[in-house]
């Protein structure tokens, strides 16, 4: 099992790079859907090794799933409107808003 | 009957009518905020009268309210009484604030009065403390808005320093309630139950207690925020300042950290009487500097205060504690009176610099009599209060610290130094006539509002025993207290 | 001998996802990007089926790529004009965000090795879609339906934002 | 299953039918009267909060969702300061947004309801979900004005900040989850003891999961170091929003951590458990937040900065209470936020009612207000002397109560350190006084706020007074919610 | 009568509070008032000094409680003995006779009224000092008498010195009042009483250790040093000259100053169990008397001669009490008691005729300066008769008072070589500047003509009591003489009655040493054999050295006065600058704070992601423009406190290297900022 749990981490870890570092604010939503992503290996190698008995991990994920959609299109949406505003989506130039 | 409620609450009544007063009508408001406070005097003079009659020769809290369930979770109960050493203080409040608002009628007094009333009849530390911060709103807004040109530092000094002082307050009360059992805010239990705390506890709980009144007094040498204070604040808030609120510290130690902390009183007495000569001395040669009036009037109470000091360092001493009440109703009454004058020369002059005056006993007889009877008094002369209270002070003290009385005593001669020097420059000399050929005499109101402070400082300085007889039993229980 | 391949298959899988993943968040061009968090998506998809959950691998593989093909259009429609030149893709604070990361690793890994972990040796049970199914109308149908409204209030909320007011 | 008891909940789904009316009936009436959408999500609000009375108490799917007096006293926190927000959406809704009214107003029921769920959630998933219904709408609002930079951008950073904490949190859960085999907080509990009583040690993975959900809750809370965005996003945000940002939303993570930790992980509160212990943890932050809040609002120039930097100090305090990890501690923190409600949801109606009348968010610009707007001006007054803990306000009992529960857990140094903060905080909260009095100044004009931003005002006062100087009923409340919590 | 006395006091406060409220406005009803009132005193003081007669100097005591202790007990109340009687008899008379002398003196001045309200309310001082019975009323008394003293000295306040001097007066008095508290108070902690008698009971039962009774008296003694000017309190006096004359009379010659000697005479009891407190109030007394005198020979203000010669007399009275002290405390009999009060009582007459007479000099001629006068005993007889008899009184000639009071404290320091030698040099010092100054005012010619042609008699009311005065200057001494049964020795004594035979020797050495005085200034100033000039000239330095009363008050400005007010203005620099400066500097220091994290936030933060040399860079709004990833900048704190945490819980060591490469990373991330800064503004330039 923790093979699953180390391939989570280093998937999560390689997430908050992204987020870290992409300059581009699409990039950054990618990245959270892979940290997303690790979290759902989490749960499912969980639910097979450990809670065996129940499904909740799996159905747990399911939902993750659902809502990172649901993130990812409010992101995107807000993407647009920085793209209407700002002619780009370099999340470096939203620093109108500092100190 | 309720007399201690009504005498906290009416001025509230007043306050919240005035908010809905129509603005147009000064002169409706002024007669509102006047009655307003005119019946809490009344009411404190009836009480004075009162225990004195029926209920001085106990130690016991008179005129009692409660306990009531206030706030049942955290035990708090809304509990009122009145003793020996805070009849005084409530007779001081109720007259001083009347004098006060018939001076300048600015309606933050009458939540001011509460507060300071309801400091020096609470017997619940829940609502001590309440009442012990209320007041700094209202102080804050009377320094602020009223103030002199340097009027938001002064406030928001004084509202800082007295708030930081008072945090180490809440620290100790709560942890006084923590380590109670039962759990109670209740301070005659606590009285009871606190020295049984572990020695280190007392002491951390008397340091913390002691930061919060020491900074209130003022003791040297948490003193600064005092000038800044009195010297932007009005004149009618000055009076209160000086003749109310520094009183709340020392009431505070008498009420909780004396009796609640015998140990560590003990442990720090003579660090105390140390501070309060330091106090004493510092104040006075600090006085002895200031070109302006009210500055050193304002440093003269940090002198003054600090016999206060000196007289609670020696705790095993009734007379030294008499005189520390003394001193307090003195102090208030004259540096109160002081002040007063120090605003009335002030409104005609608009200076306080004492080196623009100079022969005022020419041209303004009657103020510069009064002055000089009110600086008399301060510098402790016999006949009037502050001799009979510095006198009292010295003999109680003089048992327990033989040098610090000493030297405190020289706080005496630089007292009558400053005073002098100051009625000197101002009142006696040569006249200049081109500057204040136009200065008026005070008029029958102001003399008014200064005459029950001249007799009320004359009277006790001649007959103190009603005023020692009232404090006399409550001073002894404590006395016995701290013997534990 | 089953275990044997299946682990062969993981580490495969495992280091598809994470070459994959690193060029996700390192390359220079948007749009190889994307084309990489596919197939992360598709690598943890196999995960899913490893561990025994083919439901879940679907739900990934459907929704995902959906969800991934709508980034991936955005990608080209906002950056066409920047994927052209070479320019860099990441901020400045790559090198305290490898060291935080490398921290995250280490730590996490440390903590994850040192755990006790109640490993129960009872197996998954088969078919379990169909279990799923009725649990999520069973015992999750609250989670259900709440999440049901997260997505309505997404949509509106995408809506509202996206829509191009009366200009 | 248990059909019987789905009555409690009525509220929730009460709030969810009004605001789908609402985006229908934005629909096909097309906003002739700006105000009638409004007075219809109040309506469905003071509703809702009447049907919170009759329907509640019992647990739903095995405890997944429990309608026990905690959530019910935090969900009328929620549709409290829901109810204020759209109230001070009023001033803004005529001017600055003109369309997607409904779906504005629609949101905020939207996002209400996610937190009403959340508040009843005893379950880790249920709990997610209902984090991330409250969050969705919160970054669409937050976004709002579509045309102002500072909006969108402060949306941005509102929406990246706020996934990257919910992927973090869900790592955690995932961790916590892997740990006990359980989502439900019970089961947690119970697992965390047998594996403890098994094995004799559990690991430190614990502490993996329980930093990683302190960070992800962090983010709701505004809790330092997790608040970064908090002063951007308040900035940039519809005023009221802001508002309801820094109450709302602040409430549900505090509600959302008490149930793990303060249920879920008791036993690791404090140093027995050491290092496994959340309570030190949290300290340590909470003083962090108390320091760096209050500290930095010091200098600013910003209403809503200086207010966000206040409320991520206020959340500080609120922590105080939450490391005492009693019964005391729940009730100091439920009541804390009650008032909190007022004090803050108040200051920013004024901020909001202020901004629209001047167009100004400055500090400087309150200069003299009291001459112009008396009523405007003490209002303020109280709010900021209530946050500030000045008795005889509600902020000053609430202070006193999170205050004794820390030193009754033995965290006097924490207590210590918060009332110095708190004599910082008053300096920056008088500057405003300050501004507001002592300024020789004259406005212009008077602001006059409507009828019912003044009623909200006056509300808000009036509970900020009587609840200070009564706090009884609250607090015998607030009392109750803690033993849901079987300390 | 008797046990009224303690009405005594009250006439004249009734007669200050009746002025100050009710007739200040009508002059001559004040005056009359003030006058009428310390008659009633006077004639109520005759018959208890009839009373005490009568019952043979039986002492009686009355008191009410002041305020009630456990541990102490002070009250109010009055002890009557012989002393207090014949002090009452002083004060009243001297004071009816300056009230009297007052109106024509103070004819016209604006503040008539207030001056008779003064002195009544000195003279109310005054006799509640005298019938006090113990300390602490004593205390109380000799405060107020000090407060109206202050008022009268600057009376004249308009007047810069006059305002000057009685601020020195009163505050060098509150010096002494200093030593006198703490004597009080050790006698309170340790007697635990303050009244005379319970105090003088201890004392003599030994239940007070002698150590404390001569710290207690030389304390008490303190007081008197104050009041009674003497060494090295002294400097008061001369400058309270300020004051109109008749207060000169009534304060500075016959009652106030007087206080001091009646302090220590009062307090004997205690002085007698202490030989070392007793022995030193003589050194005190004969160095003060000695030293008064050498200042007195060569001063030119008539008054401040007066003054002087008050200070030196006063020191010979303290001397013969301190050396009865001394005496009786070891074994021997002594005069010393009587001899000092009743010096005390003689020179009150005699002074107080000396100032008023000198008043009515200066009423006259309008200056004070000897130098100016000459010649005026042709136009103003009376005053020069009475003046030359006080003088011939003071330089104690036979029969005057002053010989028969002087010759008893010669008697005193009989078994004293040194203070024998110094108390007659002193009265042949005495002699010889009271009659300079006779010699130089009255006879001769006048020196400045216009001040002579100006001068006139003084009005009767003034010369009225130069005239009873004198009678009581010649007259009052015969009550001591020993030859008439010991009058006043009898009746005036300390615990047991001491005659003491006339020693015919020593009356003849001291007049003949008053006549040798009394001569050589004959020779010199009306003679004029020497010239004083040369004789001043010959002896430069001394002369300059008496003639600035040996530079005293120069010393005492030089090394109190002055540094005292610099170290009060460093006390007030150092509480505005040091002490609130600390406040405020806490203060500062939190606010800085927030801008220090503002500062951080602009420059270091910035600079970490942006690069240090940011700052530098000429285009550093473009690069700016370019960076401030504040948004990911937040998301690396989100993450890089949680691993912090995470790292902070696992491994404590762990977490110390984590703190320490992350700050190595945020300087490494600096330095290659600002190396690699060029690179970053070229890639700008790609995208712009």
């Amino acid at each position: 099992m923790l093979q699953y749990l180390a391939l989570a981490a280093i998937l999560f870890a390689i997430g908050i790079f992204g987020v870290l570092t992409r300059r581009n604010a699409v990039g950054i939503l990618m990245s959270l859907e892979l940290m997303f992503n690790a979290a759902n290996i989490n749960l499912v190698a969980f639910n097979k090794y450990i809670g065996a008995a129940g499904l909740t991990g799996q159905i747990f994920a399911i939902f993750v799933v659902v809502i990172a959609a649901a993130e990812a299109v409010v992101g995107l949406a807000i993407v647009l409107l920085l793209y209407r505003n700002w002619q780009g989506i370099d999340v470096d130039q939203m620093n109108i808003m500092k100190w | 009957m309720n007399i201690l409620s009504y005498i906290i609450f009416f001025p509230i009544l007043g306050f919240l009518a005035i908010l809905f007063m129509p603005k147009a009508r000064p002169n409706a408001v002024r007669w509102t905020a006047a009655f307003f406070s005119f019946v809490p005097m009344i009411l404190s003079f009836y009480l004075t009268y009162d225990y004195y009659i029926n209920y001085s020769s106990s130690s016991a809290m008179a005129f009692v309210e409660g306990p009531f369930n206030w706030i049942s979770a955290i035990n708090v109960h809304y509990f009122l009484g009145a003793d020996g050493i805070s009849v005084p203080m409530i007779f001081l409040t109720g007259l001083l604030s009347f004098i006060s608002i018939i001076y300048a009628s600015f309606i933050f007094f009458l939540l001011l009065e509460t507060g300071m009333m309801g400091v020096f009849s609470a017997l619940d530390f829940f609502l001590f403390y309440v009442f012990w911060e209320v007041m700094l709103v209202p102080m804050y807004f009377l320094i602020g808005i009223w103030g002199g040109p340097r009027k938001e530092y002064a406030a928001i000094k004084f509202f800082l320093y007295t708030l930081f002082g008072s945090i180490f307050m809440l620290v100790s009360i709560l942890i006084l309630y923590f380590t109670s059992e039962p759990h109670t805010l209740n301070m005659i239990e606590l009285i009871q139950t606190a020295p049984a705390l572990t020695h280190s506890l007392q002491l951390f709980c008397f340091v913390f207690f002691f930061i919060a009144f020491a900074i209130k007094v003022p003791v040297w040498p948490f003193h600064t925020w005092l000038p800044d204070a009195h010297v932007e604040a009005p004149t009618a808030v000055s009076v209160i300042l000086a003749g109310v609120l520094l009183k709340m510290g020392t009431y505070g130690m008498l009420r909780v950290s004396w009796p609640m902390f015998p140990q560590a009183v003990r442990y720090f007495s003579i660090p105390i009487a140390i501070l309060g000569l330091v106090g004493i001395i510092y104040g006075a040669l600090v006085s002895m500097a200031q070109t302006d009036l009210k500055k050193l009037v304002a440093y003269s109470s940090v002198s003054h205060m600090g016999y206060c000091l000196l007289a609670l360092g020696a705790f095993s001493s009734v007379t030294a504690m008499t005189g520390c009440m003394f001193q307090m109703v003195s102090h208030g009454l004259i540096t109160g009176a002081l002040f007063l004058m120090v605003g009335m020369l002030y409104d005609r002059a608009h200076t306080r610099e004492i080196a623009a005056f100079g022969g005022l006993g020419v041209k303004i007889p009657v103020f510069t009599g009064l002055m000089v009877l009110f600086s008399m008094a301060s510098l402790g002369l016999p006949g009037m209060s502050g001799f009979v209270s510095e006198f009292m002070v010295f003999i109680g003290s003089f048992g327990s610290f033989k040098l610090i009385t000493i030297f405190a005593v020289i706080g005496v001669v630089l007292t009558a130094g400053y005073i002098l020097r100051m009625v000197q420059r101002m009142f006696l000399g040569e006249f200049n006539l081109a500057k204040w050929g136009g200065l008026t005499e005070i008029n029958l109101r102001e003399i008014l509002t200064l005459v029950p402070l001249a007799i009320l400082t004359i009277f006790i300085g001649v007959y103190p025993s009603p005023l020692s007889n009232m404090m006399k039993a409550t001073l002894e229980n404590i006395v016995n207290l701290m013997a534990r | 001998m089953e275990a044997e391949s299946s682990q062969l298959v993981f580490y495969l899988l495992s280091f598809i996802i994470v070459i994959a993943a690193i060029c996700v968040v390192t390359l220079k061009n948007i749009f190889h990007s994307a084309l990489f968090l596919i197939l992360v998506l598709f690598g943890v998809a196999g995960i899913y089926i490893l561990l025994n959950a083919e439901f879940l691998a679907a739900v990934q593989v459907l929704i995902y790529v959906g969800a991934v093909s709508v980034l991936i259009i955005f990608a080209i429609m906002l950056t066409s004009h920047l994927t052209s030149r070479k320019i860099k893709q990441s901020n400045e604070q790559v090198t305290l965000a490898v060291f935080i990361c490398a921290g995250f690793l280490l730590a996490s890994l440390a903590s994850i090795a040192n755990t006790v972990w109640r490993i129960t040796d009872r197996p998954m049970p088969e078919h379990n879609t169909l279990t799923i199914g009725k649990l999520l109308m069973n015992d999750y149908v609250l989670p259900f339906e709440i999440v049901s409204v997260v997505l309505l209030a997404a949509l509106i909320g995408a809506i509202v934002l996206a829509r191009k007011e009366g200009t | 299953m248990t059909g019987s008891n789905l009555r409690i909940l009525i509220p929730e789904v009460f709030l969810f039918l009004s605001a789908l009316f609402i985006f229908a009936y934005d629909l096909g009436i097309k906003r002739k009267n700006p105000r009638q959408i409004g007075y219809i999500a109040l309506a469905g609000i003071a509703i809702t909060g009447i049907l919170l009375i009759f329907f509640h108490g019992g647990i739903l799917y095995h405890g997944m969702f429990s309608s026990d007096s905690l959530s019910v006293f935090f969900k009328i926190i929620f549709l409290g300061s829901a109810f204020m927000a759209i109230g001070a959406s009023f001033e803004i809704a005529s001017e600055k947004i003109r369309n997607h009214r409904g779906e504005y107003y629609g949101l905020i029921l939207l996002s209400t309801v996610g937190m009403m769920f959340l508040s009843s959630a005893n379950e880790l998933l249920t709990l997610y979900v209902g984090l991330e219904l409250t969050t969705i709408p919160l970054y669409v609002l937050v976004a709002y004005y579509k045309d102002d930079k500072l909006s969108v951008e402060a949306g941005l950073k509102y929406l990246i900040v706020g996934a990257f904490s919910s992927a973090i949190l869900l790592y955690g859960l995932s961790l916590l989850y892997g740990m006990t085999g359980s989502t439900y907080l019970v089961g947690i509990k119970i697992n965390l003891s047998v594996i403890f009583l098994t094995y004799g040690k559990i690991g430190p993975g614990l502490i993996l999961a329980m930093v990683m959900i302190i960070a992800g809750i962090g983010f709701k809370l505004a809790l330092v170091p997790f608040h970064m965005w908090a002063p951007d996003v308040y900035q940039g945000a519809p005023t009221p929003i802001t508002g309801f940002l820094s109450v709302g939303s602040k409430a549900a993570g505090v509600i959302a951590f008490s149930r793990i930790f303060v249920n879920g992980l008791i036993a690791f509160s404090t140093d027995v458990m050491k290092p496994l212990d959340w309570g030190i943890i949290v300290a340590i932050l909470a003083s962090a937040a108390m320091i760096i809040g209050n500290i930095t609002a010091l200098r600013q120039r910003n209403i809503k900065r200086m207010l966000a930097y206040s409320s991520i100090a206020q959340i500080g305090y609120v922590m105080v209470g939450m490391v005492a990890a009693s019964t005391m501690g729940v009730a100091a923190v439920g009541y804390y936020m009650f008032i909190y409600l007022f004090a803050n949801m108040g200051a920013f109606t004024i901020a909001t009612i202020f901004n629209d009348k001047t167009g100004s968010d400055d500090i400087v610009n309150y200069a003299g207000l009291s001459k112009s707007s008396p009523f405007f001006a003490a209002c303020m007054t109280i709010f900021l002397l209530s946050l500030a803990g000045i008795p005889p306000l509600g902020g000053f009992v609430a202070k006193y109560l999170v205050f004794a529960a820390g030193i009754q857990a033995g965290y006097t140094w924490l207590v210590i350190l918060a009332l110095l903060t708190a004599v910082v905080s008053l300096y920056y909260y008088a500057n405003i006084i300050k501004m507001m009095y002592f300024s020789p100044e004259t406005p212009a004009q008077p602001i006059k706020p409507s009828l019912l931003a003044r009623l909200i005002l006056l509300i808000a006062v009036a509970g900020i007074i009587f609840w200070g100087v009564f706090p009884g009923t609250i607090l015998n409340f607030a009392t109750e919610t803690a033993k849901v919590f079987a300390f | 009568m008797l046990e009224n006395t303690y009405l005594i006091p009250f006439y004249p406060l009734l007669a200050f509070v009746a002025i100050l409220f009710f007739t200040r406005w009508k002059e001559r009803l004040s005056s009359y008032i003030s006058i009428g009132m310390v008659l009633i005193a006077l004639v109520h003081s005759l018959f208890v000094l009839a009373a005490m007669l009568s019952r043979h100097g039986l002492p009686m005591e009355k008191a009410i409680p002041f305020i009630t202790h456990p541990s102490l007990h002070l009250e109010l109340g009055m002890y009557i003995d012989p002393l207090t009687a014949v002090m009452l008899m002083i004060v009243t008379i001297v004071s009816s006779c300056v009230q009297i002398y007052s109106i024509g003196y103070m004819h016209g001045d604006p503040r008539y009224s207030r001056y008779f309200s003064y002195l009544s309310l000195f003279t109310f001082s005054m006799l509640g000092l005298v019938i006090a019975n113990n300390f602490f009323m004593l205390f109380i008394f000799w405060e107020l008498v000090g407060l109206t003293s202050y008022l009268l000295i600057g009376f004249w306040f308009e007047k810069k010195s006059a305002a000057d001097a009685g601020k020195k007066a009163f505050i060098t008095t509150r010096i002494g009042d200093l030593g006198f508290i703490i004597g009080i108070l050790i006698l309170a902690a340790y007697a635990g009483t303050l009244n005379y008698q319970q105090v003088f009971e201890k004392v003599a039962s030994g239940v007070l250790a002698p150590g404390i009774i001569t710290l207690a008296g030389i304390f008490i003694f303190c007081g008197a040093v104050g009041k009674s000017a003497q060494f090295p309190l002294h400097v008061w006096l001369p400058d309270a000259m300020e004051g109109p004359t008749p207060v000169s009379a009534l304060i500075h010659a016959a009652t106030m100053v007087a206080a001091g000697v009646y302090l220590v005479a009062r307090a004997m009891s205690l002085f007698v169990g202490s030989a070392e407190a007793s022995t030193a109030i003589a050194v005190i007394g004969v160095i003060t008397s000695l030293m008064a005198a050498t200042i007195a020979l060569v001063q030119n203000d008539i008054k401040r001669i007066l003054a002087y010669s008050t200070v030196s007399q006063l020191g010979y009275m303290i001397m013969a009490l301190g050396l009865y002290g001394a005496d009786t405390a070891l074994g021997h009999h002594s005069p010393g008691f009587v001899a000092g009060t009743f010096h005390l009582m003689t020179h009150a007459f005699f002074k107080a005729l000396l100032f008023l007479g000198a008043g009515s000099v200066i009423h006259a001629v309008h200056t004070n300066d000897i130098q100016d006068m000459g010649g005026l005993s042709k136009k103003m007889k009376i005053t020069a008769t009475t003046f030359f008899i006080a003088s011939l009184s003071i330089a104690g000639i036979f029969p005057l008072s002053g010989f028969w009071s002087k010759d008893e404290i010669v008697a005193t320091t009989a078994g004293h070589p040194v203070f024998m030698f110094l108390a007659l040099t002193i009265a042949f010092m005495t002699a010889f500047y009271m009659f300079r100054l006779c010699f130089l005012a009255f006879t001769g010619k006048p020196r400045v003509q216009e001040k002579y042609d100006h001068a006139h008699e003084s009005p009767n009311t003034m010369t009225w009591p130069l005239m009873f005065l004198a009678f009581l200057s010649i007259g009052a001494g015969w009550v001591g003489l020993p030859w008439l049964s010991h009058g006043f020795s009898s009746f005036v004594y300390h615990e047991q009655i001491h005659h003491s035979e006339p020693s015919y020797i020593l009356m003849l050495a001291s007049t003949v040493v008053a006549l040798s005085g009394i001569g050589l200034a004959y020779m010199i100033y009306y003679k004029q054999r020497f010239s004083a000039d040369a004789l001043a000239e010959k002896f430069k330095p001394l002369h300059t050295l008496l003639y600035n009363k040996y530079y005293i008050d120069e010393f005492y400005n030089i090394v109190i006065i002055q540094p005292l007010l610099k170290f009060t203005d460093f006390l007030w620099w150092f509480d505005a600058h040091i002490i609130d400066g600390l406040v405020n500097f806490v203060g500062w220091l939190i606010i800085k704070w927030a801008d220090i994290k503002q500062w951080f936030d602009q420059y270091i933060v910035d600079g970490a992601v942006n690069g240090m040399g940011y700052a530098c860079m000429a285009g550093a709004r473009l690069f700016r423009y370019l960076q401030n990833g504040s948004l990911q900048f937040y998301t690396l704190i989100v993450i890089g406190s949680a691993v912090g945490l995470i790292i902070y819980r696992v491994t404590s060591r762990g977490f110390i290297y984590y703190l320490l490469g992350a700050s190595i990373m945020v300087l490494i991330r600096s330095i290659i900022r600002t190396s690699g800064m060029e690179k970053a503004s070229t890639e700008t330039n790609v995208q712009d």
